[in-house]
């Protein structure tokens, strides 16, 4: 299951530096994700995880370094810019429009997809209607595909957080992302909860073979199901490798893991 | 004690999230409340701190308890004042505050000398607020967010503490540093009531737990028998009698299991 | 029971599912996103416009007219709900914007005087063109309304209004200038004078007839124009910028794009119902167009409710009709005088005391605005004799 | 005459409150600015006044068999021409003729379906367009000089008593008051070979914030002489602080820019010193019959200011048109809108008798008294000369609205 | 130059008048995010209790101006308790929509007890003139410039320094999270429109200060603070007295040589002056001179 460590990364990060004042969040990180990887970030709480994310995504704008994704130089670009090119993510902190419906948040997932004016939204008939249609049609799948069709019209902001948690993800989902960003995903499940998300974790990779970066506290989950994990701390790069090696490095039990219980 | 007794709570005059719920935080104790998401657990909080209001819900029935007087009729201020002190679900920090003004109203209520010794207190606690203080708070990262949020509710030295959900978005080691906390603070005569995901955290600590379930209390057993519980074990805890298994493991079928009547 | 999931029912989401609602089951997505997506509703809104259009010949001239404004003012209010409502960008500034449909209309359809042009075109020309030019302007605005937030924004689009009002004094040219003002456009279309008398069927249909028709037309269109762009991708958009703008962009919307597009079709709405209120009132003062114009816009979406079109309708009938309803409520009220002088408190006073202490007492009891309490009402009956 | 052909606004049911039980009821509208609108303190007492009048009227035995009732149509409508033309609409059915119409913008507003409705009305206000047919259709039955001839009048008898001005300066609000009264201005320059400094436009205070701007103006312009067409607290700060900044012109401040409460203003010296008021009638001490009845309508008390005498005198006209309808025997709304032109309005003395409609040139009335403020007198004004006119303002060619 | 020091003065002298409107607002604003659309009548309210207190029962001045923010908090408070407390927890528009319901009848109030008149507040100094370093000067502006300042000092400390300012912002930004704290957020919310209501009452003195008195109407200059509060930052005391001079000075100086330089500019440019200043401000900085951005993240 690892990534082919030959195929041209799909997302190549280097030398990534972000301050804030005096303060740096990261510091100068370098690594690359593989199309179809699994990839975790890990890290002490303030360590630069979602920062990074955050670079990624457009919404903040790092002072140094270089982000390609699929060739293209991500710096410098617009958070909308950036989701047009097919980058995903979901949130730590929830994101959802709470008081639309979980169709209407998938749906808005798929804004992009939807290629028609103003105009044409204020009369609502043809070439309108018709991408309506067919997105809605999109968006059904994804909701299949999470077991959210029961709470389809329900507003997100009277979702139980498991919920919520599920229909942010169907949310970036229905972008049609070549890259996924999860910013802990399990992150306040119980454990019942955290295997579903594991298994369409696992699913979206396998089904829909789309590419991953995970950030992730939950051990348990990124052991098991990434491929290679990068540990930060003080937004600088500790280690990288696969979950086995990380496991054992002492800089990590040191800064992150602690002793095994 | 604190004591609730056969609560009920509606929120919007019409949902019924809790159904006669009864339990007890006797004096010196740490009660673990775990139960799924959307079980009602903040919900018992809120009745408990006098916030339903600020949500629309209101008590139905039944009446909170704390060392015999009913506290259910009082504001949320007064509750304070009587020695409940809470860290809210989400952290909920002031963004625009910074770090170390959010510590001093979290000590509002306290004598005015004993802003210092909290200070004192919570900046040994948690090193990175200490340099942090200046800090607007909303641009800390998720974990230090949930350090200051505890922070701040220790800065009354409360009688009885509620946490809703603390080691939320805590790397492990931090999980475990907060887990170290809560048994120092409950050290130092203060009575917890813990709501927490991590059962295994929770459990590990307390002395007596509940589970909730759909607004109703399932369980109510000493910790170290819902340790051993099987049920509490494989949902909760994760542990199978075959041992600890791979997410990937995890099959499409639904394998839930509910413990109501 | 068989409609949710094993998971949804364990979870306790009956409640906000689709349990205790009846289920709606419709044979295809189109079905199910059509405005009227019920018979229920397509037949209740047929009715209700049956109502409505029987109405005036039922009624005296001044409640015809009154209703008109009332029309007007949805049409204002549902352009202030799409910016303020729908995107979340609180404009103060709005009556400029009617103000600038208002002199459009004006300049296009008003004859021209000694002292103030007017070009006397047909109402088909200068009606849109009151939209459009409005919209343009707030095209042109957009862009520095966007860079603000929140009061920042209001305070802002305040300014508008006062420089508004400033330039409508100092044109007079355009405007007859302050103090005296001028006539606004002339309600002809396609050719016919809106204002003689008609003879229909029999009936006398007098003008005030023919502007409610008219206003009621030009609402019904716009508000289900209104309809279609808010359950559009735009309208979604707007939600998005509203609620989490960061997050809004992350998806791929364009804060910029979306927050033009908003006071772009409000400022739209505006003008026209700018153009209709001066044509209703029959004259245009400079001073028309102030901040307590804006703050009545505001009333209606907030009393109707933020984000419906729906409760724009019932917040512009709230606002307007609600002196006229304490008007002829104080007749019953004893103790008061009805000279203007006399008395604790004139008859005057008094009704202008009580439309202020409404708003409060509605806005205390019912923050989410009327059609907040529809929906309330109406799941109400949908839960009856269920309680809980 | 009870045999009288009537329409809407007349009934044989007596009034509410009736002087007269036996006698129907003729029901006026009054569309007044009566809460919070910008001239609510005037508008109040000019309401109260035209109650006075006509509870008079009826106390002396109503009209044709009729009292007449104006507070049941009395509405507010907040110097708003929005509010006035909804609230015109909804008295409309109910009322013969309109006792008061305050404001041009707002009489503006119903005009057109007044014409539609053949209702005619009382003005509250001097604005010279409804002197004109071309303005009003000869429904507006107005009172007493317009301010563009009242400012003109005003200048010719300050020539002829105090000194002829080299230079007068108008300040006032733009529009149908300021901009009326500094169009006379500039007529009267011209034609006395004066020279015209200027027209400040300013705004009341609740705009403005304070007249800082038009003072300025008026200590740059060097003028001997200020005409000042704004409501009274902008004319004591506009004196006052002309006057603390070392301005030693005079003013002449038209009729609302008097309010009795000037006199207790830091103003007070300045305006005592520096200020003439030049209005339509004379005040309240004065003695003429109409004068003697208000008086009398007052008792002891003493109106707020001079908005009062306004109302009172504002109805007269009506109660010509009414009259002449009576003799006609046809108190209909057409009937009374036929006996409008060329009308006679006798106003017991207050003005001189004046003819209605027909050619305003030759009929306008054109004379003014003069007042000085006096802390002695009841509101605070007393005449200096009174049926005054002049030769310029006689002169003047009126022909059109001065403004608008 | 004289000229120009004069107009400056007099610019001073109503800038901090508006700077102490502009407090007015604040102080709610941050203790409840609401903009206040009733201090316009709290101010006239002011206005009038003065005059009662001072040439009507004939007290002292300073007692009548005590008195008389006494009483306006007194009336803030009720307004606060009657129909803003109610509105606790729901969006501050609305609650702002509440605040324009309370205009209306305040205002009325007003007119009623105002009625017909023009008030003189009595106050000390009417035209008299000074001559500071040469320049002649009205009294009012000096006085108007030490009054506001003063009070603004005040005030400002208290906020900054005491429990209870910390306590309000607090409440500004999470009512519930401050509720948790134990912060009475009932008394918070009254404590703010009382000590904007004494604000708005000293500030309707010295409006009540010009030398033709005021009126009924005179209430809405108070809305010139609007431009004022955005221009500082609607959070800021600093940025509300910064603010409000700077637009004092701006309307004066183009009171004073607009209509000279610049007449094309029309009749009463000084009114959108403040809004153009703050327009352009706002291009700059959308926050106003001193306001706190808001934070957000994700
Ligand atoms: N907008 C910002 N302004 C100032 N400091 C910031 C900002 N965003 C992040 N930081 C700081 O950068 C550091 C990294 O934050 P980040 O959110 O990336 O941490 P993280 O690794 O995601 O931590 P966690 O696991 O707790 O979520 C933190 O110390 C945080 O305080
Ligand atoms: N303000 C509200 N109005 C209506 N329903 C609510 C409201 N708040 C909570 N609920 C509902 O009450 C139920 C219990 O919510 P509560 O937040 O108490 O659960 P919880 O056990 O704390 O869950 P979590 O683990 O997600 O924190 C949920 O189904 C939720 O949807
Ligand atoms: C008496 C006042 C109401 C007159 C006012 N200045 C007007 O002409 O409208
Ligand atoms: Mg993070
Ligand atoms: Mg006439």
């Amino acid at each position: 299951m690892s990534a082919p460590a030959t195929a041209r990364p799909l997302l190549e990060v280097s030398g990534l530096t972000l301050r804030f004042g005096g303060m740096t969040a990261v510091d100068a990180v370098d690594f690359a994700v593989a199309p179809g990887e699994l990839f975790a970030i890990i890290g002490p709480n303030g360590a630069g995880k979602t920062s990074i994310f955050n670079c990624l995504s457009g919404v903040y704008r790092p002072q140094q370094g270089s982000i390609r994704f699929d060739g293209e130089d991500l710096r410098g670009r617009r958070p909308d810019a950036v989701a047009r090119l097919g980058i995903a993510r979901t949130f730590q902190n929830i994101e959802l429009f709470e008081n639309l419906t979980v169709l209407d948040n998938l749906m808005l997932g798929r804004h992009q997809h939807l290629d028609y004016g103003p105009l044409a939204g204020l009369v609502y008939a043809g070439k309108a209607r018709r991408a309506e249609l067919t997105n809605r049609r999109v968006v059904e799948e994804i909701i299949d595909f999470l077991e959210i069709e029961s709470i389809r019209r329900s507003l997100v902001g009277m979702l139980p957080y498991g919920l919520k948690k599920r229909v942010e993800l169907g949310r970036a989902l229905a972008m049609e992302p070549r890259l996924l960003l999860l910013d802990e995903p399990v992150a306040g499940m119980n454990l019942e909860e955290t295997e579903d998300m594991a298994r369409f974790i696992l699913d979206i990779r396998t089904e829909l073979g789309v590419t991953m970066v995970m950030v992730e506290h939950d051990m348990g989950l990124v052991m098991d199901i990434a491929d290679r994990v990068l540990v930060l701390d003080f937004g600088q790069r500790i280690a990288l490798g696969e979950p086995a090696g990380v496991q054992r490095d002492p800089a990590v039990i040191e800064a992150y893991l602690g002793a095994p219980p | 004690m604190l004591a609730v007794e056969n609560l009920e709570v509606v929120y919007e005059d019409v949902v019924l999230v809790l159904k006669g719920v009864t339990l007890e935080v006797p004096r010196g104790q740490v009660v673990a409340l775990l139960g799924a998401n959307g079980a009602g657990k903040t919900t018992v909080l809120r009745a408990i701190t006098g916030l339903l209001g600020v949500h629309r819900g209101s008590i139905t029935k039944g009446s909170v308890r704390l060392d015999g007087a009913a506290i259910d009729h009082l504001d949320a201020p007064r509750v304070v004042a009587a020695g409940v002190g809470q860290v809210m679900e989400g952290r909920r920090v002031f963004a625009e505050f910074t770090v170390e003004e959010n510590l001093r109203i979290g000590a509002h209520t306290a004598p005015g000398g004993a802003l210092r010794a909290g200070l004192d207190r919570v900046f040994t606690l948690f090193p990175v607020l200490a340099d942090r203080r200046i800090q607007l708070a909303g641009y800390l990262s998720g974990g230090e967010q949930q350090m200051l949020a505890i922070g701040r509710a220790l800065m009354t030295e409360p009688a009885y503490l509620l946490l809703d959900e603390p080691s939320l978005g805590l790397a492990p080691l931090m999980v475990q540093r907060i887990r170290d906390l809560i048994v120092e603070i409950n050290q130092q005569g203060t009575s917890i009531l813990l709501v927490e995901q991590n059962a295994a955290m929770a459990l590990s600590i307390a002395t007596h737990g509940y589970v909730l379930e759909n607004g109703k209390i399932v369980m109510d057993k000493p910790a170290a028998a819902l340790l051993d519980d099987e049920d509490i074990r494989e949902f909760y805890l994760g542990l199978r009698e075959e041992g600890a298994a791979s997410f990937r493991a995890v099959k499409h079928y639904k394998r839930r299991k509910r413990w109501l009547s | 029971m068989s409609l949710t999931t094993d998971g949804a029912r364990r979870r306790g989401l009956g409640r906000s599912g689709s349990v205790r609602g009846r289920p709606a089951l419709y044979t295809s997505y189109a079905a199910d996103q059509a405005i009227w997506n019920t018979p229920a509703k397509r037949v209740w809104t047929l009715a209700l416009l049956v109502v409505v259009l029987a109405l005036p010949f039922y009624l005296t001239r001044d409640v015809t007219s009154l209703l008109t404004t009332v029309f007007v003012y949805a049409i204002g209010g549902i352009g202030l709900n799409l910016v303020t409502g729908y995107a979340g960008q609180v404009s103060l500034g709005h009556a400029f914007f009617l103000g600038l449909g208002a002199y459009t209309a004006a300049v296009f359809g008003g004859e021209a005087t000694g002292s103030e042009v007017g070009l006397g075109l047909d109402m088909a020309i200068w009606l849109p063109l009151a939209g459009i030019v409005p919209a343009l302007v707030g095209l042109a605005v957009a862009p520095l309304a966007a860079r603000v937030r929140g009061l920042y924004l209001a305070i802002l689009t305040l300014g508008l209004v006062f420089i508004g009002q400033h330039i409508f004094n100092e044109a007079d040219a355009i405007t007859g200038g302050a103090g005296i003002g001028r006539a606004p456009a002339e309600p002809v279309l396609f050719g016919v004078d809106l204002t003689t008398r008609f003879v229909l069927f029999g009936t006398r249909i007098n003008r005030d007839m023919v502007y409610y028709v008219l206003c009621l037309v030009v609402l019904l269109v716009l508000a289900v124009a209104a309809r279609n762009l808010t359950r559009s991708k735009w309208g979604r958009a707007f939600a998005a910028v509203r609620d989490r703008d960061i997050a809004a962009e992350v998806m791929g919307v364009s804060l910029l794009r979306t927050k033009t597009l908003a006071f772009t079709v409000s400022s739209f709405y505006a003008g026209i119902a700018g153009a209709l209120l001066s044509v209703v009132v029959g004259r245009i003062s400079p001073n028309t167009w102030d901040l307590f114009l804006s703050i009545d816009f505001l009333a209606v979406v907030l009393i109707g409710g933020v984000a419906t079109i729906t409760g724009s309708i019932m917040g512009a009938a709230f606002v307007v009709l609600l002196p006229r309803l304490v008007d002829e409520l104080s007749a019953y009220l004893p103790f008061i005088s009805g000279s203007a002088g006399e008395g604790f408190l004139s008859v005057f006073q008094l009704q202008t005391m009580i439309f202020g202490a409404l708003i409060v007492v509605f806005l205390a009891l019912e923050p989410r605005g009327l059609y907040g309490l529809w929906v309330r009402v109406r799941n109400y009956w949908k839960a009856w004799p269920f309680s809980y | 005459s009870d045999d009288a052909e009537t329409g809407p606004g007349v009934s044989d049911d007596p009034c509410p409150d009736a002087v007269n039980a036996d006698n129907g009821c003729i029901y006026l509208g009054v569309l007044s600015d009566l809460t919070e609108g910008p001239f609510a303190a005037l508008a109040v007492p000019i309401t109260d006044g035209q109650e006075a009048f006509w509870q008079r009227v009826n106390e002396e035995g109503g009209i044709g068999g009729y009292d007449v009732d104006i507070t049941e149509f009395t509405r507010d409508t907040r110097y708003d021409p929005q509010e006035h033309s909804a609230a015109y609409r909804e008295i409309e059915p109910e009322i013969l003729a309109l006792a008061q119409t305050l404001g041009t913008e707002t009489t503006e507003a119903i005009l057109g379906d007044m014409d539609s409705d053949d209702v005619i009305g009382a003005p509250a206000s001097w604005w010279s367009g409804w002197n004109f047919e071309d303005n009003d259709n000869g429904l507006i039955l107005e009172s007493g000089y317009s301010y563009c001839l009242e400012s003109q009048i005003g200048l010719d008898w300050f020539s002829e008593n105090v000194a002829p001005p080299t230079s007068v300066l108008a300040v006032g609000y733009p529009g149908d008051y300021g901009g009326d009264s500094a169009a006379g201005v500039e007529a009267w320059t011209s034609a006395a070979g004066a020279e015209f400094a200027g027209f400040v436009e300013t705004a009341p205070n609740a705009t403005v914030g304070s007249q800082d701007a038009a003072i300025g103006q008026v200590l740059q312009s060097g003028a001997d002489v200020v005409v000042l067409a704004v409501g009274p607290a902008e004319t004591a700060e506009i004196v006052g602080g002309s006057a603390a900044n070392g301005f030693t012109g005079q003013f002449l401040g038209s009729v609302p820019t008097w309010n009795p409460a000037l006199l207790d203003t830091p103003a007070a010296p300045a305006l005592q010193a520096l200020y003439t008021n030049v209005a339509p009638w004379e005040d309240l001490d004065a003695d003429t019959e109409a004068h003697a009845a208000i008086r009398e309508s007052l008792g002891d008390e003493l109106p707020a200011n001079q908005g009062y005498i306004y109302g009172w005198i504002w109805s007269y006209p009506i109660r010509a048109a009414l009259e002449a309808a009576v003799e006609e025997d046809d108190l209909t709304r057409e009937g009374l809108r036929a006996v409008t032109d060329g009308l006679e309005v006798d106003f017991e003395g207050a003005l001189p008798a004046t003819t209605l409609g027909g050619d305003p040139n030759e009929n306008v009335n054109r004379t003014a008294v003069i007042n000085k403020p006096d802390p002695e007198a009841p509101l605070g004004l007393s005449s200096v000369a009174t049926e005054v006119t002049g030769p310029s303002a006689d002169s003047y060619e009126y022909a059109a609205a001065c403004s608008g | 130059m004289d000229e120009l020091i004069a107009s400056v003065v007099r610019g001073l002298g109503i800038g901090s008048t508006y700077a102490l409107l502009a407090v007015g607002f604040v102080i709610i604003y941050r203790a409840t995010k609401v903009i206040n659309f009733a201090q316009p009548a709290l101010m006239i309210l002011g206005g009038y209790f003065t005059s009662l207190f001072a040439t009507r029962a004939g007290l002292p001045f300073p007692v009548a101006v005590l008195l008389a923010m006494v009483a306006v908090a007194a009336v803030g408070a009720l307004c606060e308790r009657v129909a803003l407390r109610p509105m606790v927890g729901e969006p501050p528009f609305a609650a702002a929509m509440v605040t324009v319901g309370v205009f209306i009848v305040l205002l009325i109030v007003a007119f009623r007890l105002i009625g017909t008149q023009v008030l003189t507040v009595g106050d000390p100094w009417g035209l008299s003139r000074t001559t500071v370093l040469g320049v002649s000067v009205a009294q009012v502006d000096i006085a108007k410039f030490v009054i506001s300042l003063a009070a603004i000092g005040v005030v400002g400390l208290f906020l900054a320094r005491s429990r209870l300012g910390l306590a309000m912002r607090a409440t500004a930004l999470d009512q519930e999270v401050a509720l948790a704290q134990g912060v009475d957020v009932g008394r918070i919310f009254g404590l703010s429109w009382a000590i904007a209501g004494a604000m708005a009452a000293l500030a309707g003195m010295l409006i009540g200060t010009a030398s033709g008195g005021i009126e009924a109407t005179t209430a809405l200059v108070a809305l010139k603070a609007l431009p004022v509060i955005i221009l500082g930052g609607l959070d800021s005391i600093k940025g509300s007295v910064y603010a409000g001079l700077l637009i004092g000075v701006a309307e004066s100086l183009t009171r004073t040589y607009q209509p000279e330089y610049a007449p094309f500019l029309g009749a009463n440019f000084d009114v959108v002056v403040p809004y153009v200043i703050m327009i352009v401000v706002l291009m700059i900085r959308p926050y106003g001179l001193f306001g706190t951005p808001e934070v957000q993240r994700v």
